[in-house]
């Protein structure tokens, strides 16, 4: 198998951007990463997980549309539209990865969303293994395997280096102009790192979270269930769950009057805002017990049911860091299965 | 004290004087604790929580508690907590007589991400050994002083003192010298122009505008905010430019001036950990320089500032006259 | 902002006047035929603590180089107190943008009565021209927005 | 319409009609002069004011109408208080059409038909109303259930009076809530008018209003012995993309925008109570 020192990832990166845009987190602070665009040099987090998830690439929190500019009365439609440059986004963990597999049914099915399909189709994912997983980690149990994942080139980390695997046909193209920077190993290696990972995992303290109560069909068993008023009762109603989240897809659709034109363009919503179904004639969902029914009935019953059973959460813990009042969706995964055993 | 805290709580349950109990719900790795109401005792024994984690400012959940026909709820606050709740009380959004306030000593609350900051990941558990925190990890323990894990707002703490409470449990303390509470922004104040619109454009940058830091302040409790007002032309869920950022966190700022009582609830939500408390202090310490010194949360008959004037006030050219660069 | 035919700057400043004091002012200039710069924009408000800190953000969002609110003189607001708490307001405002480093010079508030019409036009002109000094807001711009 | 479904065209709105006090209904064509799409009854499309927002609203002509396309708008809201202030020659944006039609060449045919209407939510059905005349041979009977808070709000009364009560094999039931001078017709609120009118039990029902009145008319056509199943309806919630992608209007796991608007009353049934 190919192999990457790691005292060569440097050159190796600085080769690949001569080709493609290439995107590496980049430590903001001790354990804090952002994706940055790579330039010869810069240093590349260590750390686990980006505090926003990577679906900003393809889904960007705000997004032009469409714009119109009245000329004599008339409404001039302008396409803001342009072919998107060709990059890559490094370092993808397997969470993320699948992520972008969730995006895909939502926004690559009929109608295809064009915005979404010409940055899909301009990037490739270069993801790398997990070796020091975190406590809030539970990809396991949506079936992902951090040692493993997806992506167009898979970087399983060791020690000193990465063990390269490309996937896909784009990943083959993305390592054939740099192969220079490889050399063969045996597999010995990437064996025993994915084994140390999967062992880790299995020690996690969300290991062993089950998903049996919930999947397609379950709305009635779990629409009507008591312990929503207690498990929502904190909730402030921000959207950060939503917002780090890589598999929450929900938009707005706004308009911005620049004085010249005005600018359609959708940014991310999110479920638990008040306002997020209010209608002129009312609101379907009234408290914050219904907006946070809402969240994980779509993750856990309502995406299966729609998409062959996936469920629309990949365990990235995102939440679970970021919540003001720590509540999420494993706690209610908890609650409502203990809630399913006793009855 | 968390033995002390189940006992009362208890007691007051048992006896009537309460129906319910605002405290903090366990969590999965024993820093994810949840603010949560309890109604019995069996409850209170299996998921009450008080450690160096409940950090988290109840008193606004009070808004809603209160105003339930459903008896008296029993709070437990810190002094940060009792600042907050007595400025709820002096603007009408609460109702005291709904709620019975035990006053709860506080020495300072941890940030679990200065600790992950710290380089300790993989956290399943953490316990309280005399200074120190020992943090179980699945890659093994590791000890650190709970005074370098402190949050930012615990180490720049006003006040040991509860402005408003029904009991006490421990010792009531003392208020604390305001210099290191306004050190950072000191800091920046005397930077130049430039060093410091560098610094604000960094961190405001990194907004996602989750509304967290709004949601959470115990001082905005507008029943429609502004930001959230279509017609406003401000979109409240996107930092669609520069600008907006701005224009969110100094609105954000501006609308809290002379309520806020620094209890530093922004910071400790900001999922990109902005320093938003920098952006309150200020206007507290400008508060403080230019129109004397005024304690939100206060009940010393001081009038806010922003709803007050005198004749004799600085011009708003004082600012320009400051002298700085 | 503007740029005329010589590429020289040419400001846009937005200037909220009460309607009782500083409006009449600047009617006053006008019928006594003092001139002040053309590139300022009255915008009449019934009082200046009508001014809420959004507009003054809104003006610079919307294109404005410099931004100045004139109100009665102290003690003699048509409301009785409304400039005391404009100005703590304002002060307090401002104090925030030069803490987030926006220049210092772009916001003003003076104190213009309806007798005084020379004063409204000095003091336009003096503040259009520190403003011109200062150059196009470029730290309090909305990029959307850019002409 | 093509993929590029975000992106609107620009019409012509050709005539404004004044319906109700609170109603117009806007006649729209492309610059050319054609109408803007296909559609099929019951289906809508998102209409915009560049500046003032988007909004989805059924189509209320009917698709055998070649020439033109209509909406029925009620003034609730703003855009809607935007869309009230044009006037003939200006211009908005569409597009669509969105959701799931009523099944009028699959279900409906042959069928006898209930049409039951209150205020606003006869804009929907008339869109099949016409569509079932146009195609008169492929149904039974119609009758048509109408009510509205006065006289002076329903909408389409002219259409009413002149075309529907002229039709063969069309019989028209008029309500209003209260008594008003000029009106000799029933007074009384529709899910009792339908109960006195006590229809044939036969008949497939097609029902749209505000929710409150759907819900005491579908009560009241169980009593009557009617079967979920004999009912259709249409649904209305907050909609931004209506491509199903902007995950704001779904009742349980079902769209608003692309399951429906159109419900059987049955499916409904199975779905959360959250409407």
């Amino acid at each position: 198998m190919k192999f990457l020192k790691r005292t060569d990832l440097d050159r190796f990166l600085t080769a690949a951007a001569e080709h493609r845009t290439i995107y590496v987190p980049v430590d903001e602070e001790p354990n804090k990463s952002a994706y940055r665009r790579y330039k010869p040099g810069t240093p590349v987090s260590q750390g686990l997980k980006t505090t926003r998830s990577a679906k900003d690439f393809f889904f960007p929190q705000t997004e032009n549309l469409v714009g119109f500019r009245i000329e004599d009365k008339k409404i001039k439609i302008l396409d803001p539209r342009t072919e998107h440059e060709d990059f890559a986004v490094f370092g993808v963990r397997a969470c993320d990865a699948r992520s972008f597999g969730i995006l895909d049914k939502v926004f690559l099915s009929e109608p295809v969303d064009t915005y979404y399909q010409n940055r899909r189709r301009h990037g490739l994912i270069l993801t790398m293994t997990c070796r020091r997983p975190a406590e809030t980690c539970f990809c396991t149990a949506f079936g992902i395997d951090p040692a493993s994942p997806e992506g167009d080139v898979v970087f399983t980390e060791t020690a000193d280096g990465w063990y390269i695997e490309p996937k896909t046909e784009g990943g083959r193209d993305f390592l054939a102009p740099l192969e220079e920077f490889l050399e063969e190993r045996d597999d010995k290696g990437a064996d025993e790192a994915k084994a140390r990972t999967r062992a880790i995992m299995e020690k996690l303290p969300l290991a062993g979270l089950k998903t049996d109560s919930f999947g397609g069909g379950k709305t009635k068993e779990l629409f009507d269930r008591p312990e929503w008023a207690s498990l929502s009762e904190a909730c402030i109603g921000c959207g950060t769950c939503t917002f780090v989240c890589p598999t929450c897809q929900c938009y707005d659709i706004r308009d911005y009057d620049t004085g010249r034109e005005v600018r359609r363009f959708r940014c991310w919503d999110s479920c638990m805002y008040s306002d997020f179904t209010k209608m002129a004639g009312g609101n379907p969902r009234l408290t914050q017990k219904e907006r946070f029914r809402q969240r994980f009935m779509h993750k856990l019953v309502y995406f299966p049911e729609n998409n062959g059973g996936e469920f629309g959460c990949v365990g990235c813990g995102r939440c679970l860091a970021s919540c003001p009042i720590h509540m999420n969706i494993v706690k209610v995964m908890k609650t409502l299965s203990e809630g399913q055993d006793e009855q | 004290m968390q033995e002390m805290m189940k006992k009362r709580a208890k007691t007051l349950l048992a006896d009537g004087t309460v129906s319910r109990v605002i405290g903090w719900r366990r969590g999965e790795f024993s820093y994810d604790v949840t603010p949560a109401v309890f109604e019995t005792a069996e409850e209170i024994d299996r998921d009450f929580v008080f450690d160096a984690f409940c950090g988290a400012n109840v008193s606004k959940y009070l808004i809603r508690e209160s105003a339930k026909e459903d008896g008296r709820i029993l709070a437990f606050l810190k002094p940060c907590d009792a600042f907050s709740f007595n400025q709820l009380l002096a603007e009408h959004r609460v109702r005291r007589e709904n709620v019975y306030l035990i006053g709860i000593p506080c020495a300072g609350k941890a940030d679990i991400d200065r600790i992950k900051k710290a380089g300790i990941d993989g956290v399943t558990g953490i316990a309280e050994d005399g200074e120190d925190f020992v943090v179980s990890t699945v890659y093994g323990d590791e000890r650190v002083k709970q005074a370098d894990v402190l949050a930012e707002r615990c180490l720049a703490c006003k006040s040991k003192r509860h402005p408003v409470y029904d009991e006490l449990l421990g010792e009531e303390g003392e208020d604390l010298p305001d210099d290191v509470r306004f050190a950072g922004v000191a800091k920046l104040e005397a930077m130049t122009a430039e060093e410091r619109f560098d610094f604000w454009r960094s961190e405001l940058s990194k907004c996602i505008r989750c509304n967290a830091c709004r949601n959470v302040c115990p001082a905005c409790t507008c029943e429609n905010c502004v930001f959230d007002n279509p017609a406003s032309g401000i979109s409240q869920k996107a930092a669609a430019d520069p600008f907006e950022e701005n224009m969110y966190h100094i609105i954000r700022a501006f609308h809290v001036a002379g309520r806020c009582t620094d209890c530093g609830e922004c910071s400790r939500v900001c999922p990109e950990h902005i320093p938003l408390h920098l952006l309150n202090r200020k206007f507290i310490k400008d508060i403080d320089e230019l129109y004397g010194t005024y304690r939100a949360g206060e009940d010393d008959g001081t009038k806010n500032p922003l709803t007050s004037y005198t004749e004799g006030d600085a011009e708003a050219s004082v600012v320009r006259e400051r002298g700085r660069a | 902002m503007q740029v005329n035919e010589n590429e020289t700057f040419v400001p846009t400043i937005v200037a909220f006047c009460c309607n009782w004091c500083s409006y009449a002012g600047a009617d006053l200039s006008g019928t006594n035929r003092l001139q002040y710069p053309s590139n300022i924009k009255i915008i009449r408000v019934p009082c200046s603590c009508r001014v809420n800190p959004m507009f003054i953000l809104r003006a610079f969002q919307r294109g404005a180089d410099g931004v100045i609110l004139c109100g009665c003189h102290p003690g003699d607001c048509h409301y009785t107190t409304g400039n005391y708490y404009a100005r703590r307001r304002m002060t307090l405002l401002f104090s925030m943008l030069d803490y987030l480093g926006i220049e210092r010079g772009r916001t003003r508030v003076e104190w213009v009565s309806a007798a005084e019409g020379q004063k409204f036009a000095e003091t336009m002109k003096s503040f259009a021209a520190e403003i011109a000094a200062l150059g196009p807001n470029r730290r309090l711009e909305d990029l959307r927005c850019r002409k | 319409m093509n993929s590029e479904t975000l992106i609107p065209h620009a019409v012509v709105v050709e005539d404004v009609r004044i319906d109700t006090p609170d109603v117009k209904t806007f006649r729209v064509l492309t610059r050319e002069g054609e109408k803007p799409f296909d559609h099929l009854p019951g289906q809508c499309a998102m209409i915009s004011i560049p500046g003032v927002g988007e909004g989805m609203f059924s189509i209320t002509s009917s698709p055998t109408n070649r020439t033109y396309m209509e909406f029925s708008i009620k003034k609730c809201g703003h855009l809607t208080n935007w869309l009230h202030m044009l006037e003939p020659g200006m211009e908005v944006t569409v597009r669509g059409p969105y959701g799931r039609p009523f099944p009028v060449e699959e279900d409906l045919l042959g069928k006898d038909l209930l049409f039951i209407a209150g205020g606003i939510g006869l804009a929907p059905l008339r869109a099949v109303i016409n569509y079932v005349r146009d195609n008169r041979e492929n149904y039974g009977d119609v009758q048509i259930i109408y009510g509205a808070r006065s006289k002076d709000d329903l909408v389409d009364y002219a259409e009413i009076l002149d075309e529907w009560q002229t039709s063969p094999g069309v019989e028209v039931d008029l309500t209003i809530d209260r008594e008003q001078t000029g009106w000799d017709g029933h007074v009384g609120f529709v899910p009792n008018y339908v109960k006195e009118l006590n229809p044939d039990r036969g008949k497939t029902v097609l029902v749209c209003g505000p929710p409150i009145m759907i819900k005491f008319t579908v009560a009241g056509l169980t009593e009557l012995g009617f079967a979920p199943e004999q009912i259709w309806t249409t649904m209305e919630l907050r909609m931004k993309c209506g491509i199903g992608k902007c995950g704001r209007c779904n009742i349980g796991a079902k769209y608003v925008c692309k399951d429906g608007p159109v419900f059987r009353y049955d499916e409904l049934g199975e779905l959360p109570d959250e409407y």
